[in-house]
């Protein structure tokens, strides 16, 4: 549409940069670049939970002139205002991980995990685990973030079929820091230790990386690790290397790679007038120990970001 | 001595050209009209908020609970219209009501039990900012769609002769306004006094703790003001927002020559001071340089200002 | 060579300042300054505001350099790279604002910077020693060890000053204006023990804006003006006018001028006034075309009587009446009654120092300097020129901080405020402290023009009460006089009948 | 004259003990071993922090950088032994140094360009902010298990007899450590002779310039030291983390009896103030309540602790 020269530049804005699966996002996206012959520019605010910076960051960089964008919005409502402007400039976005509320008609397409399910399948394989009975805790992340949101959601209302399971707990949060949500995360272990000191609780759900890591570094601290049944969301090195201690019993993993590599071609594809599809799904599945060393798993949990991100 | 004079005045000014000069030289974009436009949209929150708090400095305190007191202006804000279901312009109101009465439980510790301000406003973060995740649930409150959100939004094409939007225009309203209240009006000189020697001011009968509760009220009343524009910029009441940006705001007066001895300040400056901090943040992001680079650029920047204005007053000295 | 005959007939000088040049950007704070005192000699250095005198025992002490010249102590050159090496060369000084920190103890202020110690471990028990045996002598019962200084009172404070340049064994101990804020009663305490240490053998500089006390205490006086020493004489063989004289550089004539003053209605009434503390049952009235002095000892709760009735502190019991007034009211309120009060101290209550001079004399009246509500600074600084055209006050212009000035034109300026204003009873409290000469004789001036009503400030009588701590100062100025001792106000007499 | 005296010296400790009791009340919880195992841990990395931030307290001084600095200590130990491959003693110093540094700096710029130590402090709170993200990239540095880690674990069953954790001890020698050169070392005293006149301080021959320089970097190195501790907790370098924890700290020292203006603090009081923050935490959360309950009441308690101090302060010069 937009004749000038030299190749697309496409904006990918994460909603933090310091989880490793933003990194996985964004090797998946240069990739893309690599492959379709566009510029990638990779800006992003450092905490999830800073919405108007990544306000800023959307607005600055229509500014830039770029022929793209490819969003993770840190809310579904505060970031609909900046894309329906970015579009109204002429610059199209494509939404990926978490969704942007009552816009579809404005954004191009929406290119994520299907979150609910990724709560339901964690919800299911908990209760397997303890035989469809127990006593659970989930610690949630952040207060309106959209994404997590939907697995806390899908997760509850799943264990509904399980009458003997027991939730315990479900309103804590974790925060946006790491240390935060360890903070929280050992408290809660505190306070499910009956007055002998053994713990009541016997299964354990975390929606997102850093409450999972934020759980596991409590539970180390514990020394409750691998004794508690345990379920996580997201692959980061860390949390494969606990998985294979035994530290964690499950991953629900999604393909943060695939979903950045996916994102930056439908924005291509858009550009070059392409039908795309509104909704793309980049499907989410469960892993355990046993999963890790599976050569059909190797490119999906150890993409090569080193090699893109060079 | 004439020359330094000069600098006085528009020291703040001049660096801000510098600086835009600067990132301009790098980017061509940075001269393009939407830049300036989303400048001034992004500076425009910390700007109020700021005016507000050259008052206080000015006054000789400091008032560290703006960046909660804008996020609980936002949830009132939101609430009002959501909630209570009350028309957007009574909703704003109520937004900077609310400001103004936490600045005024700033102001009444302050004044009635002598505390410092800083422990006093200290308190005073944690507090307003619990409130407000308390009123909102801990979840951001969606506004929807009202006028209000125009206030900060890209004007539509048919409106461009506007130049800026509203809440712009209100900004700048609201800082000539003050700005003469502090320079012509007798509360004004009051302020100056004050912050001056407060002693003084007494001695000369100067209403000192009636002059102090209206200071902290007012910023409390500009930080509510400032939460509705964050509202407006959101859409949403964000009760975990604008964490920090007091020191955003600070930081703006003191680049614009405010002195934390009390004193000297001015509205003029602050403003500069906020947009340079706008001009270093978007032009690093146009370059597309990481934050990290947005924030040691800004960091050098605050230390030389006021390594410039140290050398400034020894020269006005001698 | 005359000079070395008379080193033959004189002991060498413990200390020598020859030709010592010191300026701050354009000003030139000391020219060809040539200054020398024997051992054991008490040698008084005087002179008007900005004379150079502070500075000159900066030099001396460390704490400035001098831009040239040179210093010899006991004939070996001194050269003080610090306030701490020039100390520990044995010259100490006394400043002239009391330097302690309030938040140590007496035991720790008397050793700061000087503390024994032992791979930087305090050895306790010898500090202990050492400063004990510096606070011995003075005897006074407030000094403890243990102490912590804030919690003594100004003379106290001052006498743990003087422990720490004894504690450190000085050859040469500067005082910078030490009197200021003492008691007769601990000014005598003062010169004993200056007396003592001149026995010791220790070089004493001793500067001073009283000149009695100079005439009493002093062996010798050193006369500087305008950056140069005009002289230098034995006290034996100098009177006090022939030292004005010196100061000022002309005949100051009448220093206390009397017109004709008749004293009116009352307009200043206070019955049975009691503060928290002090005073207690204080009876006062004050007339129109009269001024009324209070003399006591510091302490004696004279600032706190005066606070009291500006409603700058709590009244306890008792009755206030201005005017047609009654009752106790802020300093809003006073001002607006026509009463305007001057600080005695100046630098913390009297002025806000980095405003300008045309704020500072328009502060507590900001009315018609403008359309309604509006005060516009040209009218500010108008207004403000003409008080600094009558009384002399040297600045560059309205505008300028008043920070800037030196301390005779501060009080002028602060003495400005009041007259602005255009009130009727005028409350000072030491309304000549720390200012020189020349200045005290321009406000005595004044005060006599507003009293009498006639002449240049004034077109009709006002009321005068005044506070001091110098007690010639208001036999010279008042009608009448009152003491306070210990919060409790004698009746006031007329200045005949004082002795 | 007596009591007053007494409860100078106790009353953070009484308000300590005040507050656990009532988080005990609502909760038996509280009263248990592992309860209280994991307040002490929780409260190591702003207690150390607290350690150096009370000497530049004391000295009449702030220090805003010093979240920055605990997150760039972090990445710096984290980068050493992962990228530099050194052994986790000597990353240990290197963060330790790190910290060291950035008081150096901060120092210097006080001390040589004689900035408001508030202005010079909110600068390097940016500039080792950027820094730390730079050296790490934006990421999460991941350390690994080594030793590092056992200073901030709970202890294993075999090591009950430790009581507490190592990285706890460490804390506790320090503090005594410190409150003992503060009392018996002439540095010490010169440090509260500054905070409390520093004109004085200079004139006696103190080495003003070079006490701030020292209370300066010794603070940094604290926050260093804090940084490990960081790095320990999480077994990782994290360049976005502590955030605003300089808040945190500054709040202990002044619970703990720390006046803004100088001459006053404890290091003794300032543990009990983060303590006293940690219970305030922890007890929240025990009992389920919301984040925003802990922030209202610690924002009281903070207003409320000043508030006594005040009054004891007016008693005492009766
Ligand atoms: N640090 C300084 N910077 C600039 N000017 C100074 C400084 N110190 C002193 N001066 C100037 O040097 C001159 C001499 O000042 P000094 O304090 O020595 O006077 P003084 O004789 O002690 O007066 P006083 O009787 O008021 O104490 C004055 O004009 C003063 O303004
Ligand atoms: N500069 C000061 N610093 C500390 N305490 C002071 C100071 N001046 C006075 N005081 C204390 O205040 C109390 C009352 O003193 P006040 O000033 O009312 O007495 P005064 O008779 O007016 O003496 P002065 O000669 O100082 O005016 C005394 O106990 C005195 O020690
Ligand atoms: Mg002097
Ligand atoms: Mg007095």
């Amino acid at each position: 549409k937009k004749m000038k020269e030299g190749p697309l530049t496409i904006s990918v804005i994460p909603k933090g940069t310091t989880h490793a699966f933003w990194q996985s996002i964004h090797a998946g996206a240069v990739k893309a670049g690599k492959e379709l012959g566009v510029n990638v520019l990779w800006v992003g605010p450092e905490r999830e939970d800073n919405r108007q910076q990544q306000i800023m960051l959307v607005d600055n960089q229509v500014v830039n002139q770029v022929d793209a964008i490819v969003l993770a919005p840190s809310d579904a409502v505060a970031l609909r205002r900046p894309v329906k402007n970015a579009v109204r400039r002429g610059v199209p976005v494509v939404i990926i991980d978490s969704g942007l509320e009552n816009s579809a008609e404005v954004y191009a397409s929406f290119v994520a995990t299907d979150n609910l399910k990724g709560g339901e399948i964690a919800a299911d394989q908990l209760a397997k685990m303890l035989h469809g009975r127990g006593r659970i805790i989930m610690l949630r992340l952040l207060e309106g973030h959209a994404s997590t949101g939907k697995r806390e959601k899908g997760f509850l209302s799943a264990l509904q079929r399980y009458p003997e399971i027991e939730i315990t707990s479900a309103e804590q949060y974790g925060g946006a820091t790491k240390a935060s949500a360890q903070t929280a995360a050992e408290n809660l272990l505190l306070r499910f230790r009956d007055g002998q000191g053994n713990f009541t609780v016997d299964g354990i759900f975390c929606v997102n990386e850093s409450t999972t890591y934020g759980m596991l570094q409590a539970l180390r601290r514990h020394r409750l690790a691998g004794q508690v049944k345990f379920v996580g969301f997201d692959a980061a090195a860390s949390l494969l290397d606990a998985m294979k201690k035994d530290e964690i019993d499950g991953l629900v993993v999604q393909d943060p790679f695939k979903m950045g590599f996916l994102g930056v071609k439908t924005a291509v594809d858009f550009l070059n007038g392409k039908q795309v599809q509104k909704r793309i799904d980049t499907g989410v599945v469960f892993i355990t120990k046993a999963d890790i060393d599976k050569p059909e798993m190797q490119d999906f949990l150890f993409p090569d970001i080193e090699k893109w991100l060079q | 001595m004439k020359n330094w004079n000069w600098l006085n005045k528009f020291g703040p000014l001049l660096a801000l050209l510098l600086v835009y000069l600067f990132f301009a030289a790098f980017n061509s974009k940075m001269t393009t009209l939407p830049a300036m436009e989303a400048m001034i949209l992004q500076t425009v929150i910390v700007a109020i908020s700021a005016i507000g708090m050259t008052l206080v400095i000015i006054s000789g305190g400091i008032d560290l609970s703006a960046g909660s007191i804008i996020a609980f202006g936002s949830v009132v804000v939101a609430l009002c219209i959501v909630t209570f279901n009350l028309p957007p312009v009574v909703a704003a109101f109520c937004g900077v009501f609310a400001g103004m009465l936490c600045g005024f439980l700033n102001g009444f510790l302050i004044t009635r039990i002598k505390l410092v301000p800083f422990i006093v406003t200290l308190g005073s973060l944690l507090l307003v900012r619990g409130l407000a995740k308390g009123f909102a649930g801990s979840m951001p409150v969606n506004a929807g769609e009202t006028w209000l959100s125009e206030l900060l939004a890209t004007l539509p094409a048919g409106q461009k002769w506007q130049l800026i939007p509203p809440g712009a225009w209100l900004m700048i309203f609201l800082a000539v306004l003050v700005a003469g209240l502090l320079r012509y009006t007798k509360i004004g000189r009051h302020i100056f006094a004050i912050g001056s020697n407060e002693q003084t001011a007494r001695l000369c009968g100067v209403a000192v703790e009636r002059a102090k509760l209206i200071v902290y009220s007012v910023a409390g009343a500009f930080s509510g003001l400032a939460g509705l524009m964050l509202m407006s910029y959101q859409e949403q009441g964000d009760p975990t927002g604008a964490v920090g940006l007091e020191l955003d705001v600070i930081a703006a007066v003191v680049i614009g020559g405010g002195s934390l001895s009390g004193g000297e300040g001015s509205i003029f400056g602050s403003l500069i001071g906020a947009m340079i901090m706008t001009v270093i943040r978007t032009g690093c992001q146009l370059n597309g340089w990481a934050p990290w680079v947005t924030q040691i650029v800004t960091g050098i920047v605050i230390v030389m200002a006021v390594t410039v204005d140290r050398l400034r007053h020894r020269n006005n000295h001698q | 060579m005359v000079a070395v005959k008379r080193q033959d007939e004189n002991p060498p000088p413990r200390l020598e300042m020859r030709g010592i040049h010191k300026r701050f950007g354009a000003t030139i704070a000391l020219d060809e300054v040539t200054f020398s005192i024997l051992q054991g000699e008490v040698h008084a250095l005087v002179g008007e505001n900005g004379a150079g005198k502070s500075t000159l025992m900066k030099i001396l002490s460390g704490a400035h350099t001098a831009d040239a010249g040179e210093m010899k102590l006991d004939g070996r050159p001194y050269l003080p790279q610090s306030p701490l090496d020039g100390r520990l060369q044995g010259v100490a000084m006394i400043y002239q604002e009391l330097s302690l920190a309030p938040h140590l103890t007496v035991e720790e202020n008397i050793m700061l910077g000087v503390e024994p110690v032992l791979h930087g471990f305090i050895l306790h028990k010898e500090m202990r020693e050492t400063a004990m045996r510096a606070i011995e002598k003075f005897d006074h019962p407030e000094l403890k060890p243990q102490v912590r200084v804030r919690e003594l009172t100004v003379g106290a404070q001052q006498l743990v000053e003087i422990g720490r340049s004894l504690a450190i064994g000085c050859r040469v101990l500067v005082f910078d204006e030490p009197t200021s804020s003492l008691s007769q009663k601990d000014i005598q305490r003062l010169f004993e023990i200056i007396r003592s240490l001149k026995k010791q053998g220790i070089s004493i500089i001793y500067i001073s804006h009283f000149l009695e006390e100079v005439q009493e205490i002093a062996d010798r006086v050193t006369v500087l003006r305008d950056s140069t020493v005009v002289g230098s004489k034995r006290t034996a063989e100098i009177s006090t006018d022939e030292i004005v004289h010196m100061m000022v550089g002309r005949e100051v004539a009448d220093l206390y001028p009397r017109s004709k003053r008749k004293a009116g209605e009352t307009v200043l009434e206070i019955k049975n006034l009691s503060g928290v503390k002090k005073p207690a049952n204080a009876n006062l009235a004050l007339h129109r075309g009269e001024v009324l002095g209070i003399c006591g000892l510091v302490g004696a709760g004279r600032t706190e009587l005066l606070r009291i009735i500006f409603g700058l502190d709590e009244v306890k019991g008792g009755e206030i009446k201005i005017g047609i007034y009654t009752g106790a009211g802020s300093p809003l309120q006073r001002w607006q009654n026509g009463t305007g009060m001057l600080s005695e101290n100046r630098k913390e209550e009297g002025l806000a120092l980095n405003m300008s001079v045309a704020d500072n004399v328009t502060l507590s009246r900001l009315q018609n300097f403008g359309p309604a509500g509006i005060v516009l600074p040209k009218k500010q600084e108008e207004a403000t020129q003409d008080w600094i055209d009558r009384l002399d006050i040297r600045c560059r212009n309205a505008a300028q901080p008043v920070g800037d000035l030196s301390g005779g034109n501060q009080q002028k300026v602060a003495f400005a405020r009041l007259l602005q204003h255009d009130v009727d009873v005028f409350l000072l409290d030491e309304p000549t402290r720390g200012i020189d000469v020349a200045a005290k004789a321009k406000l005595y001036a004044v005060i006599d023009e507003l009293a009498s009503g006639s002449g240049n400030f004034s077109s009709s009588p006002r009321a005068v009460l005044v506070v001091s701590s110098y007690l010639p100062e208001l036999l010279g100025i008042c009608d009448r006089i009152a003491v306070m001792a210990r919060g409790n106000l004698s009746e006031a007499k007329p200045v005949a009948e004082v002795d």
